[in-house]
C-alpha cells in the first residue's frame, strides 16, 4: 500500500483512506485512461469491479468511480473522476477490462455519458428509448410515470385506507378499554369476594 | 372481480373498451357446448415467467400441487397454447414480447396473470419502465391476487377459468378482437411507434400508417 | 443445334430397336484382332440405360448456351458407351473405354469452375483403370489366345488358380475405380462436383455404370458365377468372394454416406451419395444367386434414374441461381414448385420409401443379403439406409425448404421446361417402377439364364417375388393414394380455419422477432451433431487424400531423382550409362 | 374390408389414446403425483381439433401431417393384428417385414417436409436431431428384424407369428434379439432416454414448434395410432402374436408398461450420447444373439 501511496505521489495524485478497505483516488478526466492503465499494468489491479455514477445537479457534472481489485481481493481502490454534465463523454476502457464495455454500455443507457471508441453502443435494458436517461435527477420519474402509466381508479365500492385505519384503530382502542375495564371490575368482584378464602387458605 | 378501470387515461370517449363483467352465454349449438367442455377440460399453457411468480410456476406444476390432474399442461411454444401465464411486473420491454407470444397463440386462447403488479403496478407503482395496468394492453381473463399468489390461488384460478370456458362466456380473445383500437391505441401509448411486426395485426398497424 | 443432336441420340437408340435383339457384326484387322459387336442381354439393358439417359440429358441442354464440340464429344462419348456395352472382344471394349476416358476428360475440361488438379486426377485414375484393364487383357490372351468374351469364357477354368486370382483382381480394380470404391473414389467427388452441371448427371447416373457393367461381365460372363464358387469356396450360402466384396460395398456406402451428410457443396453431396450407391450394388453383385445379381441389376436401373432426375434438377436450380452451397441456397419451394416435387420424388426414391420404386431395388438388395445368409452385411446395408435419410433430408431442405438465404432468391422464377420435360419423364418412371415392381423382372430373366443362374419367379407386374415374401407394389402405391385422400378430406373437412401465413418470418421464436439479418436457415447446422459422436467421427475426419497426396510427392521425388541423371554432372551421366551397358554385356554373357 | 379397416382405426384410435393417457397417468402415479385421467389425450385432441384456427405455412405444411398420418395407419393395416383370422389378412399379405421397417420411417421424413417448409429453424434442428438419433436407434432394431428374418427364413409376419406355435415364442427362443428391439422401442415411443428430439427445454418444442390446432391434433392421433402398430408388431415378431382382443391388450399392454418403467427412470441422453450407447451396448447385445443364430442357429 505504501508502495502504492508513493507511485502515485510521483504522478501528483493522492490516495485517500476511506474505510479500512476503502482508498480513493481523485484523478482529472484526462488523466484518467492513462492512470487505469498503470493501475491495471504496474500496480496489479487486474479486477475492474464496477463502474459507478453519481449525478451532481447542483454542481453540474458526473462524478465517475471505477472500483479497482487486486488478486488478494483484501482492499479496494476507487479511481474517481468528474466530468461535464452537458455532452458527457468518457475514453472507453472496454480494451482494458472487456467487462467495461457492458458497464458503460448501460452507463451510457441511463446517464446519456458518451463512450467514444465502444463497439456496441445500443440498447441495454430498455429499448427504444428516446426521452431523458432515466437515471439522470433532471429526469421527473413521478411525472413520467403518471403520464405514461395512470394508476388504477377506484372501485365504486372502494372504502378509503385512511379513514378505515382510523375507524379500525378507534374500534381497536374502544373495546381494549372495555376489556380492561372489564378485567377491572372483575379483579375488583374477585377481591370482594375472595377474602374469606385468604382467610381460610392462611388457617 | 375487478372492474375495468379507465381513469386517468386521456382517451376518446368512442376508445373506451366496454368489457362486460361476466358471462353472457355465447355457445349456441350442442357441438359448440361439447367443443366448449373439451376446451375447459384440456388447457395448454405456455408459462411467461416474468417477475418474481415464475418461482410458483413449477410447484404448481409438479408433484406437490400437479395442475396435470385437471388436464392443465406446460407446453414450450405460443402456437399449441391456450394460456398464457404472466407471472409479475411487465416492463415496456418484456410487454413487447408478451403481445406477440399472445398474437401468436391460437384462438380461443386465454390470459391469467398472477399477483398485484399486472393489476396496478405492485412495488412497482413508480417505475419509469413498468407498465402498471396490463388489461389496457392485453384482455386479462383471470387476475390471481397476492404477492405473491400461492400455488394454491394459482389452481382456484384455474377452475375459474375453466369454470368459465365451460359456462361459454365471452373470452378475453373475443374482447381483444372487438376493441382492437382500443388496445393497440394504448400499446402504442407506451411502445412508441416501435411496435415490432406482430403480422397477427399487422393490417392495423398499416392502416394507421405507422411504420412497422 | 440441339435439336440436330437430340435426332442424333434418337439414331443409335432406333438402330438398336430396328437391328437389335440379336447384334453380331464382326471385322477382322488381322488374324489375331478382330472387332466384333455381340448383343447379350446384359449389353442390351446397359445399351438402352445409357442411350435414354443421354437423350434426356441432351433435351435439358436445351436451355442451356452449348457449344457445337460440347454437343458432339457428348455424342461421341454416348457411341464409346454403346461400343463398350456391346463389344464381344476386348479390343472393341477397350477402344470404347479409352474413347470413354478421353471424351469425358476433354468434356469435364469445359467446365468453367475445373482446376488443374481435379483434371489430373481425373485423367490419373482414369487411367491407371485402362492400365489395370489392359493388363488383364494382355494375361487372358496369354492363356486364351484370343480377345473373343467367348472364347475367354471358356478356356478361363483351364487356366491357374493365381492367374485366375490376378484377372479377377485386376479386371475388379479397373471397374472398381470407374464405380468410386472407398480408397478408389479419390478422384469422384472433385470430378463429379466440378463438371458442367449437366455432365455431372451423366459421370453420376450412366459412366459409373460402365465399371458396373464390367463387374458383371467379368464376374457373370468371363468367369462365370459357378466358376467364383468353386474358386473361392462357400460360406454361409453365398460365395466367400462375395462376401469380401459385401464388407467392401458395405463400408464403402457407409463411410460414403456419412461423408456425404457433412458437404456442404449440393454436387459434392451428390458424388458421395453415389458412391454410396454404387457400395450397395457392389455388396450383391458378388453374391453368385439370382437375387444377388437381380438386385444388383435393379439398383444399377433405379440409381441410374435417381440421379438423373437429381443432377438435372440441381443443375437447372444452378443455372436458375447462380448458387451451389446449401449455406446460400433455401426457400425455393414456392418461387420453383415443380423442380421442389420432382426433387421430393428423387430423394424418396434415394431414401428407399415404400410407394416409389427406391423400395423395389433396396428390397430386392436385402434379399440378395437374406438369400446368401450374410446377416451382418444386410445390418451394415440398413444401417446405411437409415443414415441416408439425413443427406436426402439435408438435399430437399437445403435448397427448398426453409429461409432464403439471400435476396436475389425470394424473387426467382420456375427454371425453364427443357430442364422439366426430362425430369417428369424420370419421376413418372419411378412412380412406374413403385406400382409395377415385378415388370422389371421380366428383363432380369434373361441376364439370369444367360449367367445360368436360377429365374426369378413372376407372377404379375405389381407385385415383386422372392424366395422371403413378397410384396405388392400395386397395392402399396393406390392404398397410399387412398388413404392420404382420405385423411386429406377429413382434415380439410374440419372447421378449424387454416390461416395461411405468407410472413415467413411470422414463427414463434422465443417472443424475439427475427429480422432480415437474422440467420433463420439451418443448412449451416447440418452434421454437427455427428461430429460429437466417436464412431462417426473416426470415419469424417479421415480421408484418403493424405495417402495419394503422399504417393504423388514421393514419385516426383523420385522422378527428380532419375532426372538428375540427364542435367547433373556429366560425369555422373556417363558413369551411369557405363554400369548400365556393362549390367547388359553381363546379362547377355550369362 | 374398408369396414375392417375402418373398424382397426378405430380400435387403434381408442386403444392407442387410452395407452397414452396410461402412460401420462402411471408417469405422474410414479412421481407422486395424482396425475390426469387416462381420457385426457383424447381430451386434448378433441380439444386441438375444435380450435377456431391454426397457422399454415402453404401447401407443404398442409400435406406433412396427412402424410404422417397415412404412414401411420398404412403402418397399421399391413401389420398382423390377430394371429388365427382371417382379419384383414388379404390386406397384410401384400406387406413384408421390410416394407414396414420403411414405412415407420416414411411418416416422420414425411413430416419432416412440413416442418422444414415452416421455416422455424428450432423445427429443423429437432428434426437433424430426430434424424441423428434414428440412425442409432434403427441399428438395433435393424438386428432384431434380420435375425428373425434370418431365422424363420422369411420376411411375412404372418410366418414369424406361426412359426412360433412350433419352436415356441421368439422371446424365449432370441432373447437377445428381444432385448436390442425393446431398448430400441423405447426411443421410438420417444421415452427417456431418447427423447431429445422434441425436448421442451432444448429445443423449443423440436418438430412440432410450429404447428397448432388441427395440425397438432392429427399428429397427435396418428401418434396414438402408430404407437398402437408398433406394439403389436413387436407382440407379432417375439410374443407369437394374439390370437382375441384380451389377448391383444394383455400382451400390448406388458411391453408398453415395461417401456414406461424403462423411460421413466433415466435422464435425457444428448443425441450423441444416445448414438454412442445404442451403437455399443443394444447393438452388441443384437450382434450376440445374430451371431448366435448364423452359426450356432
Amino acid at each position: 500500500m505504501i508502495e502504492l501511496i508513493s507511485k502515485l505521489e510521483k504522478l501528483s495524485l493522492e490516495l485517500v483512506q476511506k474505510q479500512d478497505y476503502l482508498y480513493k483516488v481523485e484523478v482529472k478526466k484526462e488523466q484518467l485512461e492513462s492512470l487505469l492503465l498503470s493501475f491495471l499494468n504496474e500496480f496489479g489491479y487486474i479486477t475492474l469491479d464496477s463502474i459507478n455514477c453519481r449525478d451532481d445537479l447542483e454542481e453540474g457534472n458526473f462524478v465517475i468511480t471505477y472500483c479497482l481489485l487486486t488478486p488478494k481481493r483484501d482492499h479496494v481502490v476507487m479511481v474517481q473522476t468528474s466530468i461535464e454534465r452537458e455532452n458527457a463523454s468518457l475514453p472507453s476502457i472496454h480494451t482494458f477490462w472487456p467487462q467495461a464495455e457492458i458497464m458503460e454500455r448501460e452507463m451510457h443507457e441511463m446517464f446519456g455519458v458518451d463512450f467514444p471508441g465502444h463497439p456496441t453502443l445500443i440498447d441495454f435494458a430498455l429499448e427504444y428509448w428516446d426521452n431523458i436517461p432515466p437515471l439522470r435527477r433532471d429526469f421527473d420519474t413521478l411525472q413520467y410515470v403518471n403520464d405514461m402509466n395512470p394508476f388504477r381508479g377506484q372501485r365504486d365500492d372502494a372504502l378509503d385506507a385512511k379513514v378505515e385505519m382510523k375507524k379500525k384503530r378507534e374500534a381497536k382502542k374502544a373495546a381494549k378499554l372495555k376489556a380492561e375495564q372489564e378485567a377491572a371490575a372483575k379483579a375488583e368482584l374477585e377481591t370482594q369476594n375472595n377474602p374469606s378464602q385468604e382467610v381460610q387458605n392462611e388457617e | 372481480m375487478m372492474e375495468s378501470g379507465f381513469h386517468g387515461c386521456d382517451l376518446d370517449d368512442s376508445l373506451k373498451c366496454k368489457l362486460e363483467e361476466s358471462g353472457t352465454q355465447n355457445t349456441h349449438s350442442v357441438m359448440e357446448k361439447a367443443a366448449a367442455w373439451f376446451r375447459s377440460r384440456s388447457i395448454f399453457v405456455v408459462a411467461y415467467g416474468t417477475g418474481c411468480g415464475a418461482i410458483e410456476m413449477p410447484p404448481t406444476f409438479t408433484s406437490r400441487y400437479d395442475a396435470e390432474r385437471m388436464g392443465v399442461v406446460g407446453v414450450a411454444t405460443p402456437r399449441q397454447a391456450d394460456l398464457i401465464i404472466l407471472s409479475g411486473y411487465l416492463a415496456y420491454k418484456t410487454l413487447r414480447r408478451v403481445i406477440r407470444t399472445y398474437e401468436q397463440m391460437q384462438k380461443p386462447k386465454y390470459i391469467i396473470t398472477l399477483g398485484s403488479c399486472p393489476i396496478n403496478g405492485g412495488m412497482y407503482w413508480d417505475s419509469y419502465n413498468t407498465i402498471k395496468k396490463l388489461d389496457d394492453y392485453l384482455p386479462v381473463d383471470v387476475s390471481v391476487v397476492g404477492c405473491m399468489p400461492r400455488p394454491e390461488a394459482v389452481i382456484d384460478g384455474f377452475s375459474l377459468l375453466q369454470k368459465r370456458i365451460k359456462n361459454g362466456e365471452k373470452a378475453g380473445w373475443e374482447k381483444y378482437d372487438e376493441n382492437l383500437d382500443f388496445y393497440k391505441k394504448n400499446q402504442k401509448r407506451v411502445l412508441g411507434n416501435h411496435v415490432d411486426p406482430s403480422y397477427e395485426t399487422d393490417w392495423y398497424n398499416l392502416e394507421n400508417g405507422s411504420e412497422v | 443445334m440441339n435439336s440436330i443432336f437430340l435426332l442424333l441420340n434418337l439414331l443409335p437408340i432406333l438402330f438398336l430397336y430396328q437391328f437389335g435383339g440379336d447384334l453380331h457384326v464382326s471385322l477382322s484387322l488381322t488374324k489375331e484382332f478382330t472387332l466384333s459387336l455381340s448383343q447379350t442381354p446384359l449389353g442390351t439393358f446397359f445399351a438402352y440405360l445409357s442411350l435414354i439417359s443421354f437423350l434426356l440429358v441432351t433435351i435439358a441442354q436445351k436451355s442451356k448456351k452449348t457449344s457445337f464440340s460440347y454437343y458432339a464429344l457428348q455424342f461421341l462419348l454416348s457411341i464409346a458407351m454403346l461400343a463398350i456395352v456391346l463389344a464381344g472382344d476386348f479390343i472393341t471394349f477397350f477402344i470404347g473405354w479409352e474413347i470413354m476416358t478421353w471424351s469425358s476428360y476433354f468434356l469435364i475440361s469445359k467446365s468453367s469452375d475445373i482446376d488443374t488438379k481435379s483434371l489430373q486426377k481425373y485423367i490419373l485414375f482414369s487411367l491407371a483403370s485402362a492400365f489395370s484393364l489392359i493388363a488383364g487383357m494382355v494375361i487372358a490372351y496369354s492363356f486364351a489366345n484370343s480377345f473373343d468374351f467367348n472364347v475367354i469364357q471358356n478356356s478361363f477354368h483351364t487356366m491357374p488358380f493365381n492367374i485366375k486370382v490376378a484377372l479377377i483382381v485386376l479386371f475388379s480394380l479397373s471397374f472398381f475405380t470407374k464405380a468410386g470404391v472407398i480408397g478408389l473414389h479419390y478422384w469422384v467427388v472433385d470430378t463429379y462436383s466440378k463438371a458442367p452441371d449437366l455432365f455431372s448427371s451423366i459421370l453420376s447416373a450412366v459412366m459409373s455404370k460402365m465399371g458396373i457393367y464390367g463387374l458383371f461381365l467379368v464376374y457373370g460372363h468371363l468367369v462365370g458365377y459357378a466358376e467364383l464358387k468353386d474358386m473361392f469356396g462357400v460360406i454361409l450360402n453365398g460365395t466367400d468372394f462375395g462376401y469380401v466384396l459385401g464388407w467392401i460395398g458395405v463400408i464403402t456406402s457407409i463411410i460414403a454416406t456419412f461423408k456425404a451428410i457433412t458437404q456442404d457443396e449440393v454436387k459434392r453431396l451428390l458424388a458421395y451419395s453415389s458412391i454410396a450407391q454404387l457400395g450397395y450394388i457392389i455388396a450383391v453383385i458378388g453374391m453368385g444367386t439370382s437375387f444377388g445379381v437381380a438386385g444388383a441389376m435393379y439398383h444399377t436401373l433405379i440409381h441410374t434414374i435417381i440421379k438423373l432426375l437429381l443432377f438435372i434438377n440441381v443443375a437447372a436450380i444452378v443455372a436458375q441461381t447462380g448458387k451451389n452451397k446449401f449455406s446460400e441456397l433455401g426457400g425455393l419451394i414456392y418461387r420453383t414448385p415443380v423442380s421442389f416435387v420432382m426433387l421430393l420424388i428423387g430423394i424418396i426414391a434415394l431414401a428407399g420409401m415404400p410407394p416409389l420404386g427406391g423400395f423395389a431395388s433396396k428390397f430386392m438388395l436385402y434379399n440378395a443379403a437374406i438369400d446368401s445368409k450374410f446377416a451382418l452385411i444386410l445390418v451394415g446395408m440398413l444401417f446405411s439406409g437409415a443414415a441416408s435419410f439425413l443427406y436426402c433430408y439435408k438435399l430437399v431442405y437445403g435448397i427448398y425448404l426453409g429461409h432464403p438465404t439471400s435476396k436475389d432468391l425470394e424473387t426467382q422464377k420456375e427454371v425453364p421446361i427443357s430442364y422439366l420435360i426430362p425430369q417428369v419423364i424420370l419421376a413418372l418412371l419411378l412412380v412406374a417402377t413403385g406400382a409395377f415392381p415385378g415388370a422389371f423382372i421380366k428383363v432380369i430373366n434373361p441376364i439370369l439364364i444367360e449367367f445360368s443362374l436360377n429365374t426369378i419367379p413372376y407372377t404379375s407386374m405389381g407385385v415383386m417375388q422372392s424366395a422371403v415374401g413378397n410384396f405388392n407394389g400395386l397395392f402399396i402405391i393406390s392404398a397410399f393414394v387412398v388413404i392420404f385422400v382420405f385423411i386429406l378430406l377429413l382434415i380439410w373437412r374440419i372447421k378449424s380455419k387454416a390461416k395461411n401465413n405468407l410472413n415467413r418470418f411470422d414463427i414463434s421464436y422465443c417472443g424475439e422477432v427475427p429480422s432480415k439479418n437474422t440467420q433463420l436457415h439451418y443448412g449451416y447446422g447440418f452434421g454437427t451433431d455427428l461430429y460429437r459422436i466417436k464412431f462417426v467421427n473416426a470415419i469424417l475426419k479421415r480421408s484418403s487424400s493424405p495417402f495419394y497426396e503422399a504417393l504423388a510427392t514421393q514419385t516426383k521425388k523420385t522422378a527428380g531423382l532419375l532426372s538428375r541423371m540427364y542435367y547433373g554432372n556429366i560425369h555422373n551421366t556417363m558413369i551411369i550409362i557405363l554400369l548400365f551397358f556393362s549390367a547388359l554385356y553381363f546379362i547377355g554373357v550369362n | 374390408m374398408i369396414f375392417q379397416i375402418i373398424l382397426l382405426i378405430m380400435l387403434a384410435y381408442v386403444v392407442g389414446f387410452i395407452y397414452m393417457g396410461l402412460y401420462r397417468n402411471i408417469t405422474a402415479r410414479i412421481q407422486g403425483r395424482y396425475g390426469p385421467t387416462v381420457y385426457q389425450t383424447f381430451y386434448d385432441s378433441i380439444k386441438l381439433f375444435s380450435k377456431k384456427n391454426s397457422v399454415s405455412y402453404g401447401w407443404m405444411f398442409y400435406l406433412g401431417p396427412v402424410i404422417m398420418a397415412t404412414g401411420a395407419v398404412l403402418t397399421l393395416i399391413l401389420v398382423p393384428v390377430f394371429s388365427d383370422s382371417d382379419f384383414l389378412r388379404s390386406v397384410t399379405t401384400q406387406g413384408n417385414l421390410f416394407l414396414l421397417l420403411y414405412l415407420m420411417v416414411l411418416g416422420p421424413l414425411g413430416n419432416a417436409l412440413a416442418v422444414g417448409t415452416g421455416g422455424n429453424p428450432f423445427g429443423v434442428m429437432g428434426v437433424v436431431r430426430g434424424l441423428t438419433r434414428l440412425i442409432g436407434l434403427e441399428l438395433p432394431f435393424y438386428i432384431a428384424v434380420v435375425g428373425l428374418i434370418i431365422a424363420s427364413n422369411s420376411s411375412d409376419i404372418v410366418h414369424i407369428i406361426d412359426l412360433q406355435k412350433t419352436t415356441g415364442l421368439n422371446i424365449l427362443v432370441h432373447p437377445f434379439l428381444f432385448i436390442a428391439a425393446m431398448i430400441s422401442m423405447v426411443g421410438f415411443f420417444g421415452a427417456s432416454p431418447f427423447d431429445i428430439p422434441g425436448a421442451p427445454q432444448e429445443v423449443y418444442s423440436g418438430p412440432r414448434t410450429e404447428f397448432s390446432g388441427k395440425f397438432l391434433a392429427l399428429l397427435m392421433s396418428q401418434g396414438s395410432i402408430f404407437a398402437f402398430a408398433k406394439l403389436v408388431l413387436i407382440i407379432d415378431l417375439f410374443l407369437g402374436g394374439a390370437d382375441s382382443l384380451w389377448m391383444l391388450v394383455i400382451k400390448t399392454f406388458a411391453i408398453f408398461i415395461t417401456i414406461i418403467f424403462i423411460g421413466i427412470v433415466y435422464g435425457r441422453y444428448k443425441v450423441e450420447q444416445a448414438v454412442d450407447f445404442l451403437m455399443k451396448i443394444p447393438t452388441l447385445i443384437g450382434v450376440i444373439g445374430l451371431v448366435r443364430i448364423i452359426w450356432f442357429g
